[in-house]
C-alpha cells in the first residue's frame, strides 16, 4: 500500500524538528513574512495594540509598527476591500477576520470582487491576497461566533481556501498563501492556538495543493481538517484496538480539492467516513462523497458516512453544543457502521 | 450635572438600588466565571450602570430593547428576573434563553427585550425594522437600541440611521461611547470622535451626555424618548462613560493604562451618586445599608437558583431550529 | 411504477386554468396575500416607482401606496434586518432583494441574525419574513450579476430555500411563504419572468415541502429545479425520441431537500444525472449526490453525474456564457453516458 | 460658472472634444444595443460629459481611477483607445476585458482604470486600499474613485469615508449626484440630500460643483486632487448633474416627468459649453466641425474594430479564474 504524499522532498522527520503552538507558529509565520518582503502587512480589529483576539499577533507591533501592523475600525467590508485594493497594486496584505461569522460582512468583497476580478478583468488584475479567519466552535460562544463555515467558502471559484489543521501546517501554509498570486483564505480553527506539535521546517515549506495521509490504514478511511483532525486520529487509535485498521486524510486545501488522493485511499480502503466541523448539508463533505460516487463508485464496498455538526446554530450550553460537534466516539461509531456493513 | 431639586427619595434610592444590583450581580458573574460556572464569552457593564439605569427608567413597558452582547444590566434592569439572567449564564434551561445563548444572547418577551445581539451593529436593523412596524400599525411605541462606540464604524449603523430618519421611525439610538472597542481606542477608530456630528449627517437630533451621572442619563433619555413618542422620528444620545473592566475575561488590558482607569474610577457612577445623595441628605447608612443588602440578597437568590436549575435534554438539541408547529410565540402586535 | 407526488388532492388539470406569466404570478401572488393580509408588506429596492427591476411589482404602488410598497435606499444589510425586525414584532414582510449578488451584502443578517434568533432564544422568537431574490443567469450581465446561490443558501439551518421554476409555484409559492413562521428565501430565476404557463390554482395552494415529478420515466431520473426545469425537459423529450424514458424531478424546495421523493426515483431509475444551475463543487447537486450514496448506494446502476455551471465568475460574451451554463445538450449527454454506463 | 479669462483655445476644444467623443459614441452604443451587437445592462452617460471630462483632466497618468457600471466615458476619456471600448461591449476578445465584461466592467491596465464595478458601492473600499498601498510605499499619487448619489446610501461608502479619513489616504471620492439612483429620487434615499454634509461628519473636506460646467468641474476636481497630492488626505466632491437617458436600456422611466428632464436638457453641459465659447469667440463653425468630424471617425473606427473582432475561443472559459502559471500582469508597484 503507497501513501499519497505531497509530491516534494520528504520535510525533516518531525521529532528531529522543536515543538511550538499553533498560534506560535502562526505568529512565527507572520513575522518571518514581514521580515522578508515589506509589502507584506497584517490588518484586522485589534491586531495590533490588543495584541490580536486569540493573542496571534501579540508583540509584532512592537517590532514592526502601526503602519504594518494595522488596527482597522470595525469595518469588515471596507477592510477586506481595502486588502483587495492593495493587493491589486502591488502590496501583500495578510487581512484577518477575527471570527468567521463576521467575514458574512465582507462576503461581498470577497466574492464579488476578490474571486472574480481577475476573470471579469481577462486576466488583466490579479489579487494576491491573504485572508485569515478565525473559525470553530467548542467554546461555548454561541450562535454567532461558532460557526465553520470554511467548507462552504470552498463553493467560491477564483479563491483558495487552506485549513491546517497541524502546527506544521498552520505556520507552513502562510508562506506559500502570500507567495500565490491569486486570493487565499485560511481558516485556522480556534481551538487550536493551544495545540503543539512540531514546528513548521523552513527548509520544506507545505505545499497547498495536496491532501496528506496522516496515519496509513487499510479497512476503512478517514477524511477530515482543520479542528477535526486530532478528534479523528483519536478515533483512529481506538478502532485499532478494535482491530480496525483506519486511514486518516487530512484534506487541508478545500479549494482546489485534491480529488486524486482521496479517490486513491478509497480505492484502498473501500469504505469511507468523512468527517466535518460544518453543518451537514451543502458542506464540504457532501462534496467529497459527491467525487467518490462519481469518480469511484466501485470502489465503495459500503454506503459512506457523514460525521458534521448537527444542523443548529450553536447552543452555549455545554453539553448541547457537545451533542453538536463531532466526537472522536461519534466517528467510531460511524466507522464501525461502515465497516460492519455488507461488502 | 443634574440637579438634585426635584428628585424624592424613592427616586433617588431606586436609581442607587438599581447600580448597586448590576454591580453587585456582575461582580458575582466574575467570581463565577473563574468557578467555571459561567464559560464562554463575558463582557463586564461595571462603570457604565448609570447609562443603563437611567435609560431605562425613560421607556415604558410597551417600548422594545435591543441590546449588545454587554447587556447584563440592561436586561436586569429592563425587567428580566436576576434568576432567569444567571440561569441563562450556567447554561441551565430556566434561562431566559433556555441556556442556549448565554450571557451574550439574553432574550425575554415580557420585557420585550430583543437580545443580547453579538455581532456589533447587527442589531440595529432590527431596531429599525421594530419602529417600522409600530410606525405601520399606528402603535405608539419607542425601540431604544444600545451599542457602543466601536459599532458606529459599521455600515450597518450607517445605513440604518438612513433609513430610521428617512421614514422617520420611533427609533431611541443609544450610543454608549466607552472610549474603546475592544483594544482600540476611539481616536484610532473614529475620524470625527464627536459621534453627535455623525447623526447631524442624517438629520437626526442627538444628545450628548455625562454617563456617569445617572439623573443626567434619566432626564436626557426621557427627553429623546418623550420626543421620539410625540412623533419626532428618531433621535440619537451619545453616553460619555467608560467600562472599568477588561473588555472580556481574555483581554490582557495593553491597550490603557492603570492612570487612565484609575482616573475614571475617580468618576464612578454609583460612588458619586452615593456621595450627592448623603450630601443631600437623602440617604443614610441605614438606607444605604438596606440597598446593599437587597442588591446582595438578589445575587444569592439568583445564584441558587442557577444552581437549582437543570440542563435541557440533549434530545431538544434540534428543538426551534424551525418553530414547532405550533408557531412560536409572538410579541402581541 | 408510482408517481410520487405532494400528498394533497390534485390540483384542477393544467389544462383548466388559464395561462398566465412567471412574472404575472408573482404578481398577482402579492397582489393577493396584501390584500388578504394588512400584516404583509413589500419592500426593497424599486419596487414601488420603478415597478420593480424585472417589472415584477409593476402596478402595486398605485393600489397599496408607499407605505406598504416600500422603496428603500440602496441598504441591503439595513432593509433585510429591518425586514426581520418587523417580522419579529408581528408584520409579515415580503422583502425584495433586486439580485443574488447583491443579498451578499445582507447576508450577516440573514444567517446571523433571521436564521439564528429563534435557536438561539430558545425558541422565543420566530422570524416570519419572506425574502425574495432574483437568481441565474443567461442574460449577458456577467459576473457580478448572474450568479445561482440558491443551492448554496440551503446549506444554512434556520431558513427554507424555495426556487420555483414553473410559473404555478411561482405565485403558488408566495402564500405557504407568508404562512410559515420561520425566514423562507424564494429564488425566482430572473429568465423565466415572462415564461407562462397555467396559473396557480388557488384552491390548491402548493406545499413547500416537497419536491415533485415533472414527468415520469424509467431509465433515468433527471433532477433539477428553477430555471434548469425547461431545459431539463426539453432533454427529456430529446431523449424520449432515442428510446431513453427520463423521469424528470423537480426538486422546488432546496431546504429541507425532500429526500424521499428523490431517493425513491433513484430506486426506480437506478441512474441519475443532477442538473443545478450554481457553481458545481459544494453545490446542491453535491448533497443531492450526498444523500443518494449515503442512502440509495445499491440502487445505483451507474456513476451519477452533475451537470452544472463552470465554476468560472460567469463572463458577458454570449458564447462564452453560453458555455459556462448547463444546456439542453450537455443534459441529454450527460444522461447517454450514465444510461450507457455498466449496469 | 468659471471664468473664461485663462482657458486657452486648444483647451477649450479639448474639454468640448472629449464631451463630444463621449456623446457621439454612446449614441452610437444605444443604436447598436437596439441592433443587438451590445446586450446585457448598458448604462449611458449622456448628460453628465462633464463630469468625467472635466474630472480626468486634473488626474495625472500615474494616478488611478475606480469606476462604476455607467463608466464608458470615464474610460475614454481616460484614455482607454475607443476601439478596445467597443470591442468590449461587442463582447469580443479584442475587448477591454476580453470579452467577458462587456458595458459595466471596462479595466485597462495602461490607464490604471480599475473598473467597471457593478456591485453599488463595491468600488470605494477598492479606492481605500489602492491609496493605502501608495502611502505605505510612498508614491504620491491619487486614487479617483467615482461612485453615484445611491451609493452613499451603502454601509461600504460610510466604511471607506472613515477608513481614508482616519488614515489620511490620498483618495479623491467623486460622488456623481446625479438625483436618482435607478427609479429612486434622492429625497427618496437619504434622509440628507446634502451630500458634502456626510463628508463632513468624517472630517472629510467636501466640494460641491455644477456638473454641467465642465470649466467647474475641472477647476474644482483641480484643486481637489492637488490637495490630496499635497498630503492632505481624502477630499469629496459632489458634481450636481442629471442622467438624460433611461437607468438602463429596461427603464420605462415611470418615476421622473417629462417636463423635468427636459427642463435639465436646458442644460446639457454640451451645448452650455459650445454656446460660450462662440460667445467667447474660442470657437468657429470650422473647429466646431472639425471637433464633431474627429469624434464621428472615432466611433466609425471603434465600430469597425469591434466588428472585426474576434470571439475568445471557449477553451479559454476556465482561463484566469486562477492566475497563469507565470503570473498575471500587475501594475507596477
Ligand atoms: C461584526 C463584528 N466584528 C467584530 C466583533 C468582535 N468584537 C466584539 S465586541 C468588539 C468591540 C465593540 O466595541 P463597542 O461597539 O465600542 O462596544 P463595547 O464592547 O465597548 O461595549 C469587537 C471588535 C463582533 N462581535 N462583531
Ligand atoms: C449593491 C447593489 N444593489 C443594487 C444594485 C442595482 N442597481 C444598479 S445601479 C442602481 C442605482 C445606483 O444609483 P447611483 O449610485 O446614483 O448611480 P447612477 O446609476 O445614478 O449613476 C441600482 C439600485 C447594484 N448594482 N448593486
Ligand atoms: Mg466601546
Ligand atoms: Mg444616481
Amino acid at each position: 500500500m503507497t501513501v499519497a504524499t505531497p509530491n516534494r522532498p520528504p520535510a525533516a522527520a518531525a521529532s528531529e524538528r522543536r515543538t511550538t503552538t499553533y498560534r506560535e507558529a502562526v505568529r512565527e509565520a507572520i513575522r518571518a513574512a514581514m521580515r522578508a518582503d515589506e509589502r507584506v502587512f497584517l490588518m484586522g480589529e485589534d491586531v495590533g495594540r490588543y495584541g490580536g483576539c486569540y493573542a496571534v499577533s501579540m508583540g509584532l507591533l512592537e517590532e514592526f509598527g502601526e503602519e504594518r501592523i494595522r488596527d482597522t475600525p470595525l469595518s469588515e467590508s471596507a477592510f477586506v476591500g481595502a486588502g483587495i485594493g492593495a493587493a491589486m497594486v502591488g502590496m501583500r496584505p495578510i487581512v484577518e477576520i477575527m471570527t468567521v461569522n463576521f467575514s458574512l460582512l465582507a462576503l461581498d468583497q470577497i466574492l464579488n470582487t476578490a474571486a472574480t476580478v481577475l476573470h471579469m478583468s481577462g486576466g488583466l488584475f490579479n489579487v494576491p491576497l491573504v485572508i485569515r479567519i478565525a473559525t470553530g466552535g467548542g467554546r461555548q460562544l454561541a450562535a454567532q461566533h461558532s460557526h465553520s463555515l470554511e467548507g462552504w467558502y470552498a463553493h467560491i471559484p477564483g479563491i483558495k481556501v487552506l485549513a491546517p489543521g497541524s502546527v506544521e501546517d498552520a505556520g507552513g501554509m502562510l508562506a506559500p498563501a502570500l507567495a500565490d498570486p491569486d486570493p487565499v483564505l485560511i481558516f485556522e480553527n480556534a481551538l487550536l492556538y493551544n495545540h503543539d506539535g512540531p514546528a513548521p521546517d523552513p527548509e520544506h515549506p507545505v505545499d497547498i495543493a495536496s491532501a496528506v495521509v496522516r496515519r496509513p490504514g487499510s479497512d476503512v478511511s478517514l477524511f477530515t481538517y482543520g479542528g477535526s483532525l486530532h478528534k479523528t486520529l483519536e478515533a483512529a487509535e481506538t478502532l485499532e484496538q478494535e482491530g480496525i485498521s483506519a486511514e486518516v486524510v487530512d484534506l487541508r486545501v478545500l479549494r482546489p480539492l485534491d480529488s486524486e488522493t482521496l479517490l486513491s485511499s478509497v480505492a484502498r480502503t473501500h469504505r469511507l467516513v468523512v468527517v466535518d466541523e460544518g453543518w451537514k448539508s451543502g458542506g464540504i463533505a457532501a462534496e467529497v462523497l459527491a467525487r467518490v460516487v462519481e469518480h469511484g463508485l466501485y470502489d465503495l464496498d459500503a454506503a459512506p458516512e457523514r460525521v458534521c455538526s448537527a444542523e443548529v446554530p450553536l447552543p452555549y450550553a455545554k453539553h448541547m453544543e457537545e451533542a453538536a460537534l463531532p466526537s472522536a466516539e461519534k466517528i467510531v461509531a460511524a466507522a464501525r457502521k461502515v465497516v460492519g456493513a455488507r461488502g | 450635572m443634574s440637579g438634585l431639586d426635584t428628585l424624592t427619595r424613592e427616586h433617588a434610592h431606586e436609581l442607587l438600588g438599581d447600580m448597586l444590583r448590576i454591580r453587585r450581580m456582575e461582580e458575582k458573574c466574575a467570581e463565577l466565571y473563574q468557578a467555571t460556572k459561567i464559560r464562554g464569552f463575558l463582557h463586564l457593564y461595571i462603570g457604565e450602570e448609570a447609562v443603563a439605569v437611567g435609560a431605562m427608567r425613560a421607556l415604558r413597558p410597551e417600548d422594545a430593547v435591543v441590546a449588545t452582547y454587554r447587556e447584563h444590566g440592561h436586561a436586569l434592569v429592563r425587567g428580566v428576573p436576576a434568576e432567569k439572567i444567571m440561569a441563562e449564564m450556567y447554561g441551565k434551561q430556566e434561562g431566559c434563553s433556555r441556556g442556549r445563548g448565554g450571557s451574550m444572547h439574553l432574550y425575554d418577551a415580557d420585557t420585550r427585550f430583543y437580545g443580547g445581539n453579538a455581532i456589533v451593529g447587527g442589531g440595529i436593523p432590527l431596531a429599525v425594522g421594530m419602529a417600522l412596524a409600530d410606525k405601520m400599525q399606528g402603535r405608539n411605541r419607542v425601540t431604544a437600541c444600545f451599542f457602543g462606540d466601536g459599532a458606529v464604524a459599521e455600515g450597518e449603523f450607517h445605513e440604518s440611521m438612513n433609513l430610521a430618519a428617512l421614514w422617520h421611525l420611533p427609533v431611541l439610538f443609544c450610543c454608549e461611547n466607552n472610549l474603546y472597542g475592544m483594544g482600540t481606542a476611539i481616536e484610532r477608530a473614529q475620524s470625527e470622535t464627536r459621534l453627535a456630528l455623525k447623526a447631524a449627517s442624517y438629520r437626526v437630533p442627538a444628545w450628548d451626555v455625562d454617563g456617569m451621572d445617572v439623573l443626567a442619563t434619566e432626564e436626557t433619555t426621557r427627553r429623546a424618548a418623550e420626543a421620539v413618542r410625540a412623533g419626532g422620528g428618531p433621535h440619537f444620545v451619545e453616553f460619555r462613560t467608560y467600562r472599568f473592566r477588561a473588555h472580556s475575561m481574555f483581554d490582557p488590558e495593553l491597550y490603557r493604562s492603570k492612570e487612565e482607569v484609575a482616573t475614571w474610577k475617580e468618576r464612578d457612577p454609583i460612588e458619586l451618586f452615593r456621595e450627592r445623595l448623603r450630601d443631600a441628605g437623602l440617604l443614610t447608612d441605614e438606607e444605604d445599608q438596606a440597598l446593599e443588602a437587597a442588591a446582595a440578597e438578589e445575587v444569592e437568590r439568583a445564584e441558587a437558583f442557577a444552581e437549582a436549575g437543570t440542563w435541557e435534554p440533549v434530545e431538544e438539541l434540534e428543538r426551534f431550529v424551525y418553530s414547532d408547529p405550533v408557531p412560536a410565540r409572538e410579541v402581541a402586535s
